[in-house]
């Protein structure tokens, strides 16, 4: 049921683990609904310079994240505000449909941690204006009618 | 991927070769309709009178109390719509379980709909009912309680004898979903005061698509599929004569060595069990200890969800199950941990493994080896883990 | 007996070695339950997927307004019921005709029963409904039409495209039971403004047991079966995976030749009606002339009654049926013949000889030259054909 570039990441996650004195952090998902991202970002210049992730959830949960990881280390702040649930999903070529909510999840973990740099450092960014990392994103999709 | 060790004997099980054996003429050559009068169809009747005596005689009923359905879930619609339609002018109150399987559960819910009342009984933390709550949800008005003899996800047997000597003396039916419960527990319907009872023959290496419900003589209960005069009346719909054939063969193989598998499977059963508390800390069996599936193996991974263990196994070709519920798609996790009072995140990291027939000690320690190594990997990604880590300890 | 010629094609088929091939491994190999996510069930799945898609193929639908079910009679019961059901609010009347299968008959009865109002449409002699009929019967609380595609006894096809257009004009629903059409008749769901469809794979050259409702899309009825999540929730219960896939075969197999396969039947047929026709007096054929299953041969012999009929073909080794209350072991004959205006006496002896595909000429010919002597014999054993000789004539 997943491609082979999802269960890549599942297996050889990029970018697992924490990042001591991180410059941002973001948390979201809730355990509750199983599933919780949590990411760590290290930003210099503006720029991304490292990024770790860690994971409570599925296969495409933790899929998400290691992708999501690797397409915004190196990129600026505004670059990685860009990435939107979609872009995950088409760089894992594909998520089943219940599982598309992991590819949100993991755009709003992202968006969370530089909201918590954004804020540690007196930031504005317009991505971030109607950003609530809080908000009840878990819709499991289902796929009856 | 080299190994291929099926874990999941509770979901479903392979045809047996005997029963396969057993099926094939019925396809091809004696096709006739059973309902025909002359030669076609003879051989065809007599093979679903056969098999008809032989999941009698696996529960312990008559052999006219048995009548054939399309599965398990057919059977449990039909008997508690056929028993709640059917006295429904003696009352509107059913009582069921909160673990039931959801061909159960729906159907209470659905009758819900039509104006009946329901009580849902909770369990112990074992997944056991209370006699004594089950007493007390009794009312004048209560017409059926159904309760299934043993729970397809935690593996938990319900004290049935009891349930049903309290049923037989407030003259309320009693049915039972027995379905996990066939081959696996001695089953006699009149030593269990039990009028009504599903099972389903690919549980027991039978094929898929059929079951059967007994229905103790003289018990009133409304046709479900109407039509045809076939299953006396009760069932119409041409028999599946081949899936029949081969129920009756695998319910008779199910039961006629039944100590001798339990035992078999009960050792394994145990040695894994055994095996993942003392490999791996944090872990926790859902079920009844002793009052459980001879097969059934369910634990709680702490920290860890349940659907990557079940990809990161499959992965190393161990098929289990999961009560996750990013593995079904659906919004909660498994009702059944959810009613034994497990907390939602904990529920979630929770694994079925059950073992059957095929299963070998070799496949247990081939798991035993490498799923402490699997939850290492993945509790090392979860920021839950973290936390325990930082602390020190829990 | 030597010869063993089938002549109940209509009762029930073999199934074809094509279509047990295409079964046979997910027997004993790809067991899974199709439910499970991983590896093991995964063949299954795919393998349903596939024969969603050839039924839908054999029938002009979509694939996903395919659901399987455990026969015709559970879809026949589940389409009425469950539009019943779900539109119980917006009135509470159904339509259908009195020559339906017991199937969908007995469903209306139950229905009538629970406070639904059910017109019985008559038929004319060639047992078609009359549209002029139909559109009287429409009320404002008309919320179902279901009238068969063609019917299993006299072989009669209606107007299914004028039914369905009246339907539509009148919003209201229209289901056909097209179990004995599948494969005789080209059935397009959209071109003939079907709204739910019933079939059977036995019918079909496909094993027992299994079958499908076609809902259009967009179409609220009430689940019949409640339970598991399968059938994208509509119909609850672990897939007959073989089974299911045997009807997808037979489905394709039955549908991609068409028009072929129909003429060489139909050849069959009328060599059988017309050799019947020239030899035996004081015969008629029921059914419609024209307007009939291509291997459908029903036929009155007066003076004798059916089930003598049948037992001494049996004899010879033929296997047709009859629509004699003496075979079905019921009280009344066939409220189809009945409903075609044929007095009692004469409905008792009716035969039924259904073609198929493996039906010879040389079949054909051995019943045309025993047939006579048959009716011959059993004739001058009857006091109403003694008096026929007596008055020299009828
Ligand atoms: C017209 C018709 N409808 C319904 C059925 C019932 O189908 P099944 O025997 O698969 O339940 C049959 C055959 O038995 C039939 O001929
Ligand atoms: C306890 C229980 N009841 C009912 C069912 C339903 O049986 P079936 O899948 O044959 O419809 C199952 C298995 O799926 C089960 O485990
Ligand atoms: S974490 Fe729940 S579906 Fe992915
Ligand atoms: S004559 Fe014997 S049953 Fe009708």
């Amino acid at each position: 049921m997943y491609t082979e570039k999802v269960m890549d990441h599942f297996m050889n996650p990029r970018n697992v683990g924490e990042i001591d004195n991180a410059s941002g952090v973001g948390q979201v998902g809730n355990a509750k609904c199983g599933d919780i991202m949590k990411i760590y970002l290290d930003v210099k210049d503006g720029i991304i310079e490292d990024v770790k992730f860690k994971t409570f959830g599925c296969g495409s949960a933790i899929a998400s994240s290691s992708v999501a990881t690797e397409m915004i280390k190196g990129k600026t702040l505004e670059e990685a505000l860009k990435l939107t649930n979609r872009q995950v999903v088409s760089a894992l070529d594909g998520l089943p449909a219940p599982k598309i909510h992991c590819s949100v999840l993991a755009e709003q973990a992202i968006k969370s941690a530089i909201l918590d740099y954004a804020q540690k450092n007196g930031l504005q960014f317009d991505e971030l204006k109607d950003f609530n990392p809080d908000e009840d994103h878990h819709d499991h999709g289902h796929d009856h009618e | 991927m080299n190994k291929r060790i099926y874990l999941d004997y509770a979901a479903t099980t392979p045809v047996k070769e005997e029963v396969f054996q057993a099926m094939k003429p019925y396809f091809t050559e004696a096709f006739g309709n059973p309902s025909s009068v002359y030669s076609y169809g003879r051989e065809g009747k007599q093979a679903i009178d056969t098999a008809r005596k032989q999941v009698a005689k696996a529960i312990g009923s008559k052999t006219d109390e048995i009548f054939f359905t399309g599965g398990g879930s057919e059977a449990d619609n039909w008997a508690i719509k056929g028993i709640a339609y059917a006295n429904k002018n003696k009352g509107k109150h059913i009582i069921t379980s909160n673990i039931e399987h959801h061909a159960v559960l729906h159907t209470c819910e659905y009758l819900e709909k039509e104006g009946f009342k329901v009580t849902y009984l909770e369990v112990d933390e074992y997944g056991q009912i209370r006699i004594e709550d089950l007493k007390k949800a009794i009312t004048d008005e209560t017409i059926l309680i159904t309760i299934m003899f043993a729970n397809n996800e935690v593996g938990t047997i319900q004290h049935i004898k009891e349930i049903g000597e309290i049923a037989r003396e407030h003259k309320i039916y009693f049915h039972t979903d027995a379905v996990q419960a066939l081959g696996n527990v001695k089953i006699d319907v009149n030593e269990l005061n039990i009028d009504l009872l599903s099972v389903s023959a690919h549980k027991v290496y039978g094929p898929k698509g059929v079951g059967a419900l007994y229905v103790r003589k003289g018990i009133k209960l409304f046709s479900f599929i109407h039509g045809g005069a076939q299953e006396r009346r009760r069932r119409a719909g041409t028999e599946n004569v081949a899936g029949i054939v081969g129920f009756g063969k695998a319910a008779e193989m199910a039961t006629e060595n039944l100590e001798e598998h339990v035992s078999k499977i009960k050792k394994l059963r145990d040695k894994l069990i055994d095996g993942i508390n003392e490999r791996i800390k944090y872990v926790r069996l859902n079920g009844h200890p002793t009052d459980r599936l001879p097969g059934n193996v369910n634990f709680v991974f702490e920290f860890i969800e349940g659907e990557s263990l079940l990809l990161s196994l499959d992965l190393i070709g161990v098929a289990g199950s999961s009560g996750s519920a990013c593995t079904s798609g659906s919004l909660d996790p498994s009702h059944v941990l959810m009613a034994l009072g497990l907390p939602h995140e904990i529920a979630h990291g929770s694994l079925r493994l059950t073992i059957g027939d095929f299963t070998t000690e070799e496949d247990i320690d081939y798991v035993l080896e490498n799923l402490p190594k699997i939850v290492d990997r993945l509790r090392m990604m979860s920021p839950l883990y973290e936390e325990v880590l930082k602390g020190g300890q829990k």
